[in-house]
This record gives C-alpha cells, structure tokens and sequence, in this order.
C-alpha cells in the first residue's frame, strides 16, 4: 500500500513541466515536511519504478520521471524511405564526378540548363557530393565535389575508375537513337526540379 | 432525477437562477429556457407541473419586461402561442379541435423535461474529471516519433546514362531518319501486275502477298497493295469486288 | 520482476503525447503480437499503478496516464484553467454527447432556441465534436459526434459512461417529443380503453 504523502508527490513529479527538487516539492505540500524527509519518499517512489518502463531519476538535486535510454528506439521509430534519384540529379551528379570541382554555374553551363538549389541538395542528403571551398573568380561561387560516400555507393575505388567519353560511346551511352526523346524526358526533368525548389 | 446546480463554468449569467427574475431577458437562453426556470420555480417534478400556472407566470414575466424594455420577438411569440393555450385549457372543451389543448400542454410538457434532461446532462458532465482541471497529464512528453530515413537509389549505370545524355544535349544535333521494312507502291504495283495474269478466277488480296512477309512488313504490304490495286482497277485492268465493309477483297483480272 | 514486453508497452504508452490504442501499440512493437495480447498487458500495468500517484485509463480504447482526479488540490494551479463553456455551447455538447449523432435542427428542437454558428465552432475547435456525414432526409444536413477528444477530456472510458445516459434512455428522455408524445396518448388511450371496459 501506498501512502498518500507518496501519491501526492509521485503526482507532482508527474505533471510538473519542469524537473523539481525536494525543496519544490515539500513548498507545494504545504506542510511542515523537511526536504529530507521529502527526498526519503522521492527515493522510496523512484525505487518502487526501478526495472519498470518508467524511471525517475536526478539531475542536479532536481528530479523528474523519463523513458529508461534502453527503451529510446522504441519512441523515435526509423523507416528506410528509398527514393528513385530524379534524372536531373543523377546529371548534376555525373557533371560533378567527371569535372570536379565545379561551381553551380559551371554544372548549368554544361547541362544546358538550369540547376534548383533543390536538386544540390538532395546530392549533398545524400552525401554524394560536398562544398569544397570556393572558386576564386568574381562571386567566389562554391564550388562542389564527389565525396568517399559517392566512390562507396557507386563502387568506384577513385574517381579515375570512371568510364571516359571514349568508354561510353563504345558502351552506346552517346548513341543518337530517340535524342529527341531524351531532350523531351530533359525537359520532363527541367518542371520537376522547378517542383523540387 | 436528481437535480444539479449548474456548473459553477457555466456562463455566469445562468449562475444565479434564484434571482433569475430579476435580470434582464439576456439571461434567458430563448423563451423555452426561460419557461423551464419558471417551471422549477413550482417545485414539482416536472411532469406534475401545472401548465396552466407555467402559462400565467410566464405571461406576467413578459410583462413586467416590456414595461422595462424591448422584449425580442421569440419571447412575444411564445406568449401569444402561450395565451391562446390558456384560453383553450379554460374554455369548456370542444371535441373537435385538434389538436386539442390538453396535447399541446402535453407536448409542451415533453419539451420541458427533455430540456431539463440535458440542462442537467450538461451540468453532470462538466462536473468529472476533466483533463487539466482534476486531473493531469505529463507536462513534456517524450513523444513518439517516426523518422523516415531518406535513402536515394542510383546505379552507376543511371550515373553514366545521365552524363552520356548531358554530352549529348550539348553536341550538335545531326537527325537520321532509320529506315523501316516497307513495301512501296511501285514494288507492291509489279508484284501485282506479273501475279494478276496467273490467277483467273477471283482471288483474295491478301492471296497475292507473298508468305514470307511477315509483322509490319505484312502490314505494309497489304496497304501498298490495295492502293496498287485500287490503281489496277482505275486502268480497267482488274476487276473489284466486295461483300461488305471490312469483308475481304476480291480482285480478278479484267475481262478474264 | 516485469518482462521486457511489459516495460516496453509501459514506456511507450508513458512516452507518447496523445493517448494509443493497442493496436498502435502492437504496430509499434512490430512483432506479431495481437491486439488482444497488447491489451492484456496494458491491463497489468494498469493494475500495477492502481493506488499510486499516476494511473494508466482507457478513454474510447485509448490508454493514457494521468493523475488521480483526488490529488487535483495539490496539482491544481491557477495556470491551469480549462476552456470556459457558455451555457449555450455546454448544453449543446450535451445533446450531441447524448443524442449523437444529431443535426443542428434537432438540437435547436431539443433547446427551442437557434444554435449560432460559433457555439458548434467553439465545440468543434476544441476537437470535442465533429462532423459524421449527412442525415438522408430532405436538405441531407450534417450531423455531429463526439470525438475520443471528448471521451478523455471528460475522464470517459467510452459513450456508455456518460452520467445517467441508461437512465434517461430508459426514460425516453432521449426520443424525440414527437415520439414520446405518441407514447404518452397510446398510454392514455390504454387507460381509456380499460375504463370502458
């Protein structure tokens, strides 16, 4: 059986939107209760919780009821949430590869189209692609590369293992079949990332 | 059923229903309201309740008000309604009025207890325990929450497909038409032309294709060849014919 | 000694800042465990803090934990102040509460007076009522409910715990006058017909 000084105060140390010391507590009791005497029954009420899936504990004197850390991955729930990179990053993301460090500006120039800011950094998300500092030309735009997370990914042992432009025409990469569905799926492109930013 | 002062929440207003009397018309939540007060006032349960009383109270209230003030319209109506009652309930009883005045008193009886039902419904409910005023709840939870991890997908493959692409947007256009497996009208006209003098009596268009074309060069052929010999027919050189629309199409040479 | 399933339910049901049913619950846990299960589990803990200073309730098949309402004196502040309600809007939360589900013409039927918009406003703001559908008659108004807001804000462990509702139902308190009118003449005609016999 629980006594009510013990009810009382396990009630307080509950609803208090702050963590209390023995002093606070025996103040809103209102009687003549040494904070001792308070600090006893705060002891008795933490160890009758000990083992639970609830736990009060100190800080500083002052105490206040929390979830055991053991039990925290069950109140921050992670889910994988996969996601298909859009054909505009994946360019962006390949200009990087084979011309860094390059500068947004530079990335546009050679897409032949404009760059969202969104599209940077769902690569810099995914930590396939960093700042590296800043190209020292007027604006002293940043400038981007590919990080050891992109090497990782795409299992590449370094950037010189990626295919050169002779490789990928040999590969039918630079085939001109259906160009004029490519530029249209670039077009396609173009709204999403207007979409993204 | 028991009765229960109203929450000491409610509305002040309604808070001092004793001296209800005095107090302007403000305090009354419409007419039916005001009636329910009067009616408490006789001390009864409500089903024994004189409405012929409840009638001559409210009646009186109404005018002591007007001598003071404006009295909105709904509280002149029910006394109009209200007084046609009295004189009705008064009257020796005429069979066949309908309804007659003791259903009406009736009805305006079971209003009353239902608006006293929930009056004292409403006072009940506001006296438990509520959250935030009898009892608490964690002041700061920890909470639960759902992280979505964003993961993004891309191969090495769509890496190079993409670049292949940029360098290919940027490279002058050259445009090449492929050629595709057809049967031309001139190939298609000959064909029929040497076929047309070995066939003699009427034989099917498609009869005329040979066996090997097969899948779109099929189809072409069979375009090319109904134009060829629709062509064939325009020289008088053979002759057409056809059951129906979408029937197969005869063709025999002219005159044969 | 309390098992892992047991602190585990316990520190998400402690955790959470809005009440979980068991089935949330077991879609937390991610294992196969029933719904059944869960419950039967949240009953132990419930029993477990019975006489403490926090219990574990359920309000419409939600649990949660609160403070016993007889320590209200010494959590009470003055901070702590409840949404006032008009006399209007509680005896509209009333009908509803008792009658649902109702439209605004049977509860102006019920008060004898116009409902004005803000007092459904004010209920339904303070997520006590909401709207559920329409009523299939002429005009197809919509219709109000109590929500599992409601059931915990008032301590109610479901729509069956509304004070006196058995009773007023038995009393036909809560059908329509027109219907308890009918009742009421076919009574005094039963009566008649006895005379005459």
């Amino acid at each position: 059986m629980i006594d009510d000084l013990e009810r009382a105060i396990e009630a307080m140390l509950f609803a208090s939107d702050e963590p209390l010391d023995a002093r606070q507590v025996a103040g809103r009791l209102g009687d003549e209760m040494t904070p001792g005497e308070v600090r006893a029954i705060i002891l008795r009420i933490a160890e009758r919780h000990d083992e639970s899936g609830i736990e009060l504990v100190e800080r500083g004197g002052h105490w206040h009821f929390q979830t055991p850390a053991d039990l925290a991955h069950l109140l921050r729930r992670e889910r994988d949430d996969p996601r298909k990179l859009s054909r505009a990053a994946a360019e962006v993301l390949a200009i990087v590869a084979y011309h860094e460090p390059v500068s947004r500006a530079e990335i546009e120039a050679i897409r032949g189209v404009q760059t969202s800011k969104g599209t940077l950094d769902v690569l810099m998300e995914a930590e396939w692609i960093a700042p590296a500092g800043r190209r020292e030309v007027p604006g002293r735009p940043l400038i981007y590369k590919t990080t050891d997370m992109f090497l990782q990914h795409f299992g590449l042992a370094s950037r010189k293992d990626l295919p050169g432009i002779d490789d990928l025409r040999a590969a039918g990469l630079l085939d001109p079949v259906d160009l004029a569905f490519e530029v249209a799926m670039g077009e396609l492109d173009l709204v999403k990332d207007g979409e993204e930013s | 059923m028991q009765e229960l002062q109203l929450d000491f929440e409610i509305a002040p207003a309604a808070a001092e229903r004793e001296d209800a009397l005095q107090l302007s018309l403000d305090s009354w939540e419409g007419p039916l309201d005001l009636l329910l007060t009067l009616a408490r006032s006789q001390k009864v349960d409500l089903r024994q309740i004189s409405i012929l009383a409840l009638v001559e109270q409210y009646l009186a209230y109404i005018d002591e008000m007007r001598a003071k003030l404006e009295v909105a319209a709904d509280y002149l109506v029910m006394a109009a309604w209200l007084a046609y009652l009295k004189s009705a309930l008064l009257l020796p009883k005429d069979p066949a009025e309908d309804p007659s005045p003791d259903e009406l008193a009736l009805r305006l009886q079971l209003r009353l207890q239902r608006l006293a039902a929930m009056r004292e419904a409403a006072a009940r409910m506001l006296a438990r325990d509520r959250i935030g005023r009898d009892v608490f709840l964690r002041a700061k939870p920890e909470g639960l929450r759902d992280v979505k991890l964003r993961r993004w997908d891309a191969s090495l493959y769509d890496l190079l497909a993409a670049y292949g692409q940029v360098k290919l947007r940027t490279e002058p256009v050259v445009h090449m038409v492929s050629r595709r497996p057809v049967i031309t009208l001139d190939a298609a006209l000959q064909h029929l032309e040497r076929l047309i003098g070995i066939k003699l009596d009427w034989a099917e268009l498609s009869d005329f294709l040979p066996v090997d074309y097969k899948g779109p060069l099929r189809r072409s052929a069979i375009a090319s060849s109904f134009v060829a010999a629709l062509e064939l027919a325009r020289q008088g050189r053979v002759d057409l014919k056809q059951e129906a629309a979408f029937e197969p199409l005869y063709l025999k040479a002219a005159g044969a």
